[in-house]
């Protein structure tokens, strides 16, 4: 949102999640081991916290370490339950995290996928691997403007096509589009169409 | 004198929106005019006291053909594009020659009428066995009228088996 | 003078006057017995027990903005209610309430006319009634309203044929075309037509609802699919006529399936001795309670079934009414040769 | 004359444009603000486009400026037609962040509320259904005893419909006296009731040409799909997070889990009607073995979760309902509120669904996925 109004960042924002590394007593469960022994390179970290395990997979690997966690017979994450993102925006080299919420309904055990990419590093699309993800990466795109790639229908789903900005980022002020909207909508529309009139020229 | 009245103006209706169906640019107006001509038509047939045949007019025509027209109309996109009808007057010929031959055949019926005398026995039998129209009327199509009957039963099968077979893309 | 011009005349005013209000009460009984069927009260509010209701309901769409839209055909736009209704009241010139009666030292007769070709001449106005439906959808010019104006027409013309058929099994029976001859032929069987022709009597029923738009045949005004059906573009008082000419319908049906399969104004057993003492009641008491129970019957499939789909109802009245009408047909022909 | 191939002569002859019509936001059954754009051939439906967004207020965007307590009271507003399971998803979520135990008792109300919500809003679901299919009868039952489920939880919290009828680490109050036999009352109402509407559809003729092999999806791809609670359970797969992960009392509950066949509408609906056996059956035992207790566990005054991020899913009505919560461990508010929506996941399947049905299927397949548009636009 370029032309939003600035708003103050927050007070010491964080700059991360906490991703506590598994204490050293954990058994660390079979699907991770296995993703690690055939993916070469795609489990950067591993992280244990209230028993849910995550997994950061590098985004170069993601398409693959996806695969295989859904096709191996020891992983069968055949369902993914949730796709979203978060926004951490003073880690400049890896702003969002993009997270994978995955099931297996054979095994019934959970993983969390972790990838982190930057504003406008290309991610690609798991909608091949989960047909599920379609509607969840458009959300995602649409709310913090996660470019993904090789996506069968990238539009924006919640908000109008034409929205400018992406309402999840931490950045996007609360308000909205700023105070005019608020205050004084028909001066907003004369200025969107404006600004509207000035792209046309 | 109230009978000739009630004939010629409902002679002037049909007339009147037999014209508007060929005359009105909108199809689907077109389409209606031709429900009132045919309303009109059958209405005349009362005057004649042939009931049925006027009940079966609206019956057939009105309800059935037309509605199935309309259909036809509304559903198929009338708009062409401008290359359909270059020449909007390039059947115009054939068409003045064709209403001329029906004319010459409309007069040559009606001449042959009024010269000859009527040939009143062979036109109608004297009496027929049974009373009330709907009755004469099923009576000569079984007897004088049985093979144009059935020829026209046979065609209409033909045409409905064609138009289904034309219409359904794979059978 | 007075047999010729005077006697109609009232006959007709009498009867279009009890129509129309038939009909406007015709929609309070509906919302009444669907109310209580599911457990709810109906109108309340407007006279004791809503009785008011059908007035209040005129007055109000009456007043109502009448609003054509914009790209609307105007002219067939506005003609399409008229169209609809106008047969939906023309065909209760054949109906017949009653027989011939003395009053006033007069012998009236209680139908308005007893043409030799009533049943056709209603088959056939019915089958004008269609094109209010089509044209409303066409002339709106809007998408829901012509998807249902072209399910209406595919409808109402594929019953129409199976009702027919049933109709000629019938017209075998009583060797008349003619209304009051149904009844008499009723009369001189012993026995209710009904009885006689349970199967075209069913098919009758069955084409009856699809034809007056009514569940589980209503298509065509399915709101949940079509928001309101070929009549969404349609408010007040156009609105109001296509409503009403729809609950004529379901009248001139009910007294149509009266007459036919249910000896008309015949008491119960005419020809029992026994049963005398119903003479008492007037014989169009007969005729309105019969049609009566039509008219509940209507309402409660309503209040029951869910709707069909557009290739069901296709199905059913292609492959299994009209056959089994026509099976019908030829067997009641057969018979009737057989006996003869 | 040029001989012309017979599909040429077809293709001039029947060539028939396709409509495309807009189905919603104002629709009558598009239960709510959903806007389906239809392809037509004819009747027949070649392609359908989603349109949401139309209802979307914020709420995770919201959630993040709001305090953990106050976010309660916004999730009533996703799925408003079962307001307490969102909130028992939310608050067992940040219960599972400040890692803090509750007691047996609010345990137990939780999931009784929780299937009373479930049949609220089933009752919700089978009258609508039936509604778009045209029973509409069925619409005014469901809504009768859907009305004595309000009765309840107006008695128990004094709301009918946003009911902030959780709290973290419990419950706001114990029930008032004597609530529990109206609950199970109403258990041995309902059972009647249920049988009210089975014969008015299950073994209905037209009911039954209307729904079987009307928007028919196997197992595996509607596991692929995401599709979750009965939508999937219709398609065989028993998944169920009250089994599979159980929260609340499940685990001390003892109830089946209705899987379909045929992945049909009518299995679908059998799934379901089964679901309002199986809570009855659940609001039975938790009732029946309702333990003593207090209703609030140890709650810190201030809630402040350490930092970390969580996730965890419930059963609600619609299916997998998923809080991921972040926690920075500095403010007090949520770092990152996301909501797994099952609405939202279910009505993504709906253009498979509906592809190659008529219209009038349209409207069946969306009562089918039962969808509350407030969940799925937030």
């Amino acid at each position: 949102m370029a032309d939003a109004p600035e708003h103050a960042p927050r007070a010491a924002a964080p700059s991360g999640p906490t991703e506590p590394a598994p204490p050293a007593d954990a058994a660390i469960p079979a699907f991770v081991t296995s993703l690690q022994d055939n993916v070469a390179g795609s489990v950067a970290q591993l992280s244990l916290y209230l028993g849910d395990w995550t997994v950061i997979v590098p985004a170069s690997h993601l398409v693959q370490a996806a695969q295989y966690l859904r096709d191996a017979a020891d992983c069968a994450f055949d369902y993914l339950s949730d796709l979203t993102a978060t926004d951490w925006p003073p880690r400049a080299e890896a702003r969002f995290d993009v997270l994978y919420m995955l099931y297996s309904t054979r095994h019934r055990h959970r993983v969390r996928v972790k990838v982190k990419v930057a504003e406008d590093q290309p991610l690609a699309s798991v909608t091949g691997v989960w047909p599920a993800a379609n509607w969840l990466e458009r959300e995602v795109f649409d709310m913090f403007g996660v470019n993904f790639t090789g996506h069968p229908d990238r539009r924006r789903i919640l908000m109008p096509e034409d929205w400018q900005g992406h309402p999840q980022r931490k950045d996007y002020p609360l308000e909205g589009p700023g105070e005019l909207l608020m205050e004084n909508p028909i001066d907003w529309l004369k200025l969107r169409q404006s600004r509207d009139e000035a792209d046309i020229e | 004198m109230a009978e000739a009245i009630a004939f010629y103006t409902l002679a002037a209706f049909i007339l009147g929106f037999a014209v508007l169906v060929v005359t009105t640019k909108d199809t689907v107006h077109s389409v209606l005019f031709l429900v009132l001509d045919f309303l009109f038509v059958a209405a005349l047939y009362v005057l004649l006291n042939a009931p049925f045949l006027a009940v079966i007019q609206v019956l057939v025509y009105a309800g059935g053909i037309v509605v199935l027209y309309l259909f036809v109309v509304m559903l198929v996109n009338l708009k062409r594009p401008p290359e359909a009808h270059q020449d909007p007057h390039r059947l115009s010929k054939l068409g003045f020659g064709l209403a001329g031959a029906v004319l010459i055949e409309l007069g040559a019926i009606l001449m042959s009428g009024y010269l000859k005398a009527p040939p009143a026995a062979a036109a109608t039998p004297a009496v027929l066995p049974v009373v009330g129209n709907t009755e004469q009327v099923g009576w000569l199509l079984y007897t004088r009228y049985l093979i144009p009957f059935e020829i026209a039963s046979m065609l209409l099968l033909v045409a409905m088996i064609g138009a289904i077979v034309l219409a359904k893309r794979e059978l | 003078m007075i047999e010729q011009f005077v006697i109609p005349t009232l006959k007709i005013l009498i009867v279009l006057n009890a129509t129309l209000v038939g009909v406007s009460y015709m929609t309070l009984l509906e919302r009444k017995v669907i109310a209580w069927a599911q457990s709810r009260l109906g109108p309340m509010r407007v006279g004791p027990s809503g009785v008011l209701q059908p007035i209040a309901d005129a007055v109000k769409l009456l007043l109502k903005e009448d609003i054509t839209p914009t790209k609307a055909d105007r002219w067939v736009f506005t003609a399409a209610p008229v169209i609809s209704m106008v047969p939906a009241l023309i065909v209760y010139a054949v109906i017949p309430f009653g027989p011939v009666v003395r009053l006033f030292g007069r012998d009236v007769s209680l139908y308005i006319t007893d043409i030799n070709v009533g049943l056709l001449y209603i088959v056939s106005v019915a089958s004008v009634g269609v094109y209010g439906i089509i044209l409303a959808g066409y002339a709106s010019n809007s998408k829901f309203p012509l998807l249902a104006s072209l399910r209406a027409s595919a409808q109402l013309i594929s019953y129409e044929v199976a009702v027919t058929l049933t109709l000629v099994s019938v017209i075998l029976m009583s060797g008349t075309l003619s209304m009051v001859g149904i009844v008499n032929a009723q009369y001189n069987a012993h026995v209710w037509f009904a009885f006689v022709q349970p199967v075209a009597f069913v098919i009758f029923f069955i084409g009856s609802l699809a034809e007056t738009n009514r569940a589980p045949f209503d298509l065509p005004e399915a709101e949940q699919e079509l928001t309101g059906g070929f009549h969404t573009e349609y408010s007040g008082m156009r609105f109001a006529l296509f409503f009403l000419a729809e609950y004529a319908n379901i009248i001139v049906v009910s007294s149509v399936a009266t007459t036919l399969f249910f000896g008309g104004w015949l008491r119960p057993f005419p020809h029992v001795a026994a049963l005398h003492f119903l003479d008492l009641i007037p014989s169009w008491t007969w005729f309105l309670l019969k049609s009566f129970v039509f008219l509940y019957i209507f309402i409660w499939v309503r209040a029951t079934l869910p709707r069909y789909r557009y290739d069901q109802l296709m199905r059913l009245g292609w492959k299994v009414l009209i056959p089994l009408a026509i099976a019908n047909l030829v067997l009641t022909g057969i018979v009737k040769v057989m006996l003869l | 004359m040029t001989y012309l191939p017979p599909e040429t002569i077809h293709g001039a002859m029947f060539d028939t444009s396709e409509l495309v019509i807009n189905m919603g936001p104002q629709h009558p059954s598009t239960h709510g603000v959903l806007r389906v754009v239809l392809r037509l051939d004819g009747e027949k439906v070649v392609d359908a486009d989603v349109v949401i967004g139309y209802l979307h207020r914020g709420i995770e965007k919201l959630s993040e400026n709001r305090n953990w307590t106050q976010i309660i009271l916004l999730t009533d507003r996703m799925d408003y037609v079962a307001a307490a399971t969102s909130n028992v998803g939310y608050c067992e979520t940040v219960e599972k962040l400040l890692q803090i135990e509750v007691p047996r008792r609010a345990k137990y109300l939780r999931t009784v509320l929780m299937e009373l919500q479930r049949i609220a809003s089933h009752c919700l679901w089978v009258g609508t259904h039936a509604m778009d299919i045209g029973a509409m009868t069925v619409f005014l039952y469901a809504f009768r005893e859907r009305e004595l489920i309000l009765d309840l939880f107006e008695e128990f919290c004094g709301a009918r419909l946003t009911y902030n009828s959780m709290r973290i680490g419990g419950l706001p109050q114990d029930i008032p006296p004597g609530w529990d036999k109206k609950v199970l009352a109403f258990c041995d109402v309902m059972d009647g009731k249920l049988d009210e509407y089975e014969t008015l559809l299950t073994h209905n003729r037209i009911w039954l040409e209307r729904t079987k092999g009307v928007g028919v999806i196997h197992g595996a791809e509607a596991t692929a799909l995401g599709l979750c609670g009965p939508a999937l359970r219709g398609s065989g797969v028993a998944r169920d997070v009250r089994k599979d992960e159980p929260y609340a009392a499940y685990d001390e509950m003892d109830f089946d889990v209705p899987v379909g066949m045929a992945g049909d509408t009518y299995d679908r609906y059998l799934v379901r009607m089964e679901e309002f056996r199986q809570s009855l059956r659940i609001i039975r035992q938790a009732t029946a073995g309702l333990p003593e207790g207090p209703i609030v566990g140890k709650v810190p005054r201030l809630i402040k979760p350490a930092a970390g991020e969580t996730y965890h899913a419930i059963e609600s009505p619609k299916g997998e309902l998923g809080y991921f919560i972040v926690s920075d461990g500095k403010s007090t508010n949520p770092y990152r509120f996301r909501v797994r929506p099952p609405s939202f996941c279910n009505l993504q399947a709906l253009p498979r669904l509906v592809r190659g049905h008529m219209v009038a299927d349209v409207v069946a397949l969306i009562g089918s996925i039962d969808i509350v548009l407030g969940e799925v636009d937030r």
